[in-house]
């Protein structure tokens, strides 16, 4: 155990020192990426250098990250399904946290237009106001809110999957005037880019939302469990 | 000098070994939530106001909060459900 | 411009069929493949005309161009490994949708986890840029991660959580490299690195980092643990994309990050070590393969093996004359599409023979030889590549390996392609002695569905095959490579 | 020393100090934790050494965000499967390799 603890110690620092070394050792680049950023902005359809980069220049990381989120549930409900929960005891049903949140959602949906409408200017954009929105979710499941909509499957899973086919939609329209996958075509591209953002803000939001309501609400029996998986075909 | 970045740069580091060390559970997910706050600190200081929002959104507090809830699930102990074994179909 | 549609069809189609998949009803999902496997296919073919007719070219993501965009690029290395997927995970999907009938808990959502993988995938035999492999590497292997965990059994699960915890650091490690290269050099493409790269501090230690980073999710011995779990424990279908297709993902992006720093970068030191732990792979794996008693354990460990053959590239390129650095290419590239053809057949028509006598141990295979020839003819033709016997695209492989090792004066590397060859001989014969001994005379076994048998037998020809027609394959990978066409 | 090197340098520290925990803890959410402190540890690196004498570069800004989002569906993954283990299991940790 100790030996484990000892060598792993050792490791460590000699992966930090190297790390340490690499730092202080390295050379000044000659590209200069910043700068060609600030010079394709007036092209890019936003103002805030981040927003372009994340939905323009280099989009199409964007949509692969989105892929990743939405992994994230499939095995989720995927795990759901294999291994079947009751159904769920809501949160603390408090009616104080009920009255608060009739008050509080509506400003979490307006914090959450702000950072949307923002991001194409200054901070914010389509990640921070989808996890705002996502908050609020969480928020609703704590106070016992319920939350009937959030449990009707196919409706969430055409909010999950709206971003995406979205994102994915404009990405191969704009190809049509024979141009590469995401070209947005410069006089559209800032609208283009705005409901790129409002459907994913969406999607991100629910998406959010399901990993935290999708894992098992409470502990059971393990040897109750392992019979269930003996019944199982 | 910058001696506000040193002093955090110093605080992210040892909040993150706090984190790690710490013999509760409980203790440490709290820790790791004040480590993802003074990441959106620093991310200010990196004038990275973008990072320093979606990390305490999505760093500091979602993760947190799925961190949180799995300890609460963790800690109500087997059979402690609201219907019987013999309720099942 | 190249294949204006083809291009991002090969990622945007399977992203729009993962999602699709998750929409329609689970009757449905299986039989989007129908729409699916053609126009992949049809793509695929695309892409692979278009390198024949107009050569290698480059996909500029948004019209922007590197180093301020993303770009893709589609050379003879990239065209192979996706025709292969296209191959390989088109039958695996056939195969799933029958194999699946089985598992109805599981298999709604095999299909969304497919179509994300291959989407993964392709982005990452397309990807140009280090940080767009990043995150391509995140989707395959979360993806993976997932198609492990499906059954939902404690031992499913366990395997999924070590595999996770692998693939995490794995990427982390690879992360923390392309912030050093960033850092560095100021560009994530790899055409602007392998202008600017130099031997510093800064370089070798990114470079470790990766390397390290993409070893432990490429599974190679000693980080190999997370595998024989994992890829012995999943569903059939499964196990053959994981051994075949998923741990060739990081395997690839290790070979083009070593080819585009170049010699003056890579050290010598570091390819000989990197191919001494691949002989230790092929030892650990094969001896630890023959001493299993479940097939599907005995498979993954016999994936751990193959592994190590891969490795011999970076001996065999480093440092050596063109024409063995040629060689070593040609012959990693044909072991490794052998053993994606060859291992997907072995992974299921191990699961046809488990299928049949309904168990996994070896030993109750004893006499099935007479009732399931043709699921054993698979699991031979298969074995006969993996053993690296003529004709086979294992035997092709490992001969022009062998040739760039006597032609770089490393003879040592002989012993490991000749032993580690007797090794997979005794794993693979094992399972036969056992099959071929006298057992009852009485049919007990179960006849599984004509196509799991045919999809297997498929693969098996093919990994023969490849080896016969190796000349043109061969010179459709070296297209747009450093190491000509001649 | 800039303010951006500063942070570089605890990017460094965290990166280490993560691996560490991930290696030598065995309970599954404690190695979470790590990862996640590792990955902060990297983005840092990443963005602190970029600015480095440069001024402010969006590029890495962007990976960053992707990042974040990335590890917190990887960690939302880990989480899943994690619950979904301690119920068949009741175990906190991963059996030990035989």
């Amino acid at each position: 155990m100790s030996l484990r603890i000892l060598s792993a110690a050792l490791l460590c620092l000699g992966i930090t020192v190297a790390l340490g070394w690499a730092v202080l050792d390295r050379p000044a680049p000659e590209e200069n990426l910043p700068e060609r950023v600030t010079s394709a902005m007036p092209e890019s359809g936003v103002e805030h250098p981040i927003t372009a980069v994340l939905l323009n220049f280099r989009s199409y990381d964007t949509l692969l990250e989105i892929a990743v989120l939405l992994l994230a549930v499939v095995v989720a409900l995927a795990l759901r399904e294999a291994q079947p929960d009751r159904p769920e005891q809501m949160g603390l049903e408090n009616p104080l946290l009920r009255a608060v949140m009739a008050w509080l959602l509506p400003l979490i949906l307006i914090v959450a237009g702000f950072l949307l409408w923002a991001g194409s200017y200054q901070p914010g954009g389509a990640f921070q106001a989808g996890s705002v929105l996502a908050a609020a979710g969480v928020l609703l499941r704590l106070a016992g809110v319920t939350t009937a909509w959030l449990d009707n499957a196919a409706l969430m899973r055409a909010g999950l999957a709206l971003g995406l086919l979205t994102f994915l939609g404009i990405g191969l329209l704009v190809m049509i005037p024979g141009v590469p996958f995401l070209t947005y075509p410069l006089a559209h591209a800032g609208t283009l880019i705005l409901v790129i953002e409002l459907t994913l803000t969406l999607s991100i939001g629910l998406t959010l939302i399901s990993l935290f309501r999708l894992t098992p609400p409470y502990a059971d029996d393990p040897d109750e469990a392992r019979e269930q998986d003996a019944e199982a075909p | 000098m910058p001696w506000l970045d040193l002093l955090l740069g110093l605080t992210l580091v040892v909040t993150a070994a706090l984190a790690l060390a710490a013999r509760d559970m409980f203790r440490a997910v709290i820790m790791f939530i004040v480590f993802g706050l003074l990441m959106a600190l620093a991310w200010v200081r990196l004038q990275a106001p973008d990072i320093a929002l979606a990390e305490a959104a999505i760093g500091a507090g979602l993760t947190g909060v799925l961190l949180l809830d799995t300890l609460g699930y963790l800690r109500r102990p087997f059979g402690s459900r609201v219907d019987k074994p013999g309720d099942r179909p | 411009m190249i294949g204006l549609w083809s291009v991002p069809l090969l990622f945007a189609l399977p992203l729009a069929l993962g999602i699709l998949s998750l929409l329609v009803t689970p009757a449905w999902r299986p039989r989007l493949i129908f729409v699916g496997l053609p126009l992949l296919a049809a793509a695929s073919l695309d892409v692979l005309a278009r390198l024949v007719l107009e050569g290698p070219g480059i996909y500029a993501l948004g019209d922007w161009g590197a180093p301020l965009g993303i770009n893709l690029v589609a050379d003879g290395l990239a065209v192979g490994m996706i025709l292969m997927t296209t191959l390989v995970a088109s039958l695996c999907a056939l195969y799933a949708r029958v194999y699946l009938r089985d598992y109805p808990a599981s298999s709604s959502f095999f299909w969304p986890l497919l179509w994300l993988l291959w989407a993964g995938m392709n982005g990452i035999w397309l990807a140009e840029d280090i940080f767009n492999l990043y995150v391509g590497l995140e989707v395959m292997g979360l993806a993976a991660v997932g198609m492990v965990a499906l059954r939902a059994t404690p031992q499913a699960l366990a395997a999924a959580m070590r595999y996770l915890l692998a693939a995490l650091l794995g990427s982390l490690a690879y992360l923390l490299g392309v912030a050093l290269l960033y850092a560095a050099y100021g560009t994530l493409s790899m055409a602007g690195l392998q202008e600017a790269a130099a031997p510093n501090p800064t370089t070798h230690v990114a470079l470790a980092l990766i390397i390290l980073g993409l070893l432990l999710k490429t599974a190679l011995f000693p980080l190999h643990a997370w595998l024989p779990p994992a890829h012995g424990g999943a569903l059939t279908p499964v196990s053959a994309l994981l051994s075949a297709l998923v741990i060739k993902g990081s395997f690839y992006i290790l070979m083009r990050i070593w080819l585009t720093l170049g010699p003056e970068v890579t050290p010598v030191f570091t390819a000989q070590l990197l191919g001494v732990l691949g002989a230790g792979a092929v030892f650990y794996g094969g001896w630890m393969a023959w001493r299993q008693h479940h097939l599907k354990q005995l498979v993954a460990y016999s994936t751990v093996a193959q592994i190590g053959y891969l490795f011999l590239f970076f001996p065999l390129v480093t440092g050596t004359s063109p024409e063995a650095a040629r060689l070593a290419w040609d012959g990693t590239l044909m072991m490794l599409v052998a053993h994606a053809l060859a291992k997907a057949a072995l992974f299921l028509s191990a699961g046809n023979l488990i299928l049949a006598v309904g168990s996994s141990q070896i030993s109750h295979l004893v006499g099935i030889s007479r009732f399931r020839p043709m699921s054993l003819f698979s699991f031979g033709l298969a074995g006969v590549s993996l053993m690296g016997l003529p004709p086979s695209g294992g035997f092709t492989g490992k001969w022009l390996l062998l040739h760039s090792a006597i032609l770089s004066g490393q003879w040592w590397w002989l012993i490991v392609l000749f032993l580690g060859g007797l090794l997979s001989a005794a794993y693979i014969f094992k399972v036969f002695r056992m099959s071929f001994r006298e057992g009852p005379q009485i049919d007990h076994s179960v006849t599984p569905p004509l196509t799991l048998d045919i999809t297997a037998l498929i693969l098996a020809s093919a990994a023969i095959l490849i080896g016969l027609t190796a000349h043109l394959p061969l010179f459709w990978l070296r297209l747009g490579s450093a190491f000509g066409v001649g | 020393m800039s303010g951006s090197l500063v942070f570089a340098w605890s990017g460094v520290l965290l990166f280490g100090l993560g691996l560490f925990g991930f290696i030598a803890h065995r309970h599954l959410l404690r190695r979470l934790l790590a990862f996640n402190i590792m990955g902060s540890g990297s983005f840092l690196v990443l963005v602190g050494l970029a600015q480095d004498g440069r001024g402010v570069d969006p590029v890495p800004h962007a990976m960053v965000i992707t990042g974040i989002v990335v590890a917190v569906a990887s960690t939302a993954l880990a989480l899943v499967v994690f619950r979904r283990w301690y119920r068949t299991s009741g175990r906190t940790d991963l059996p030990e390799d035989t």
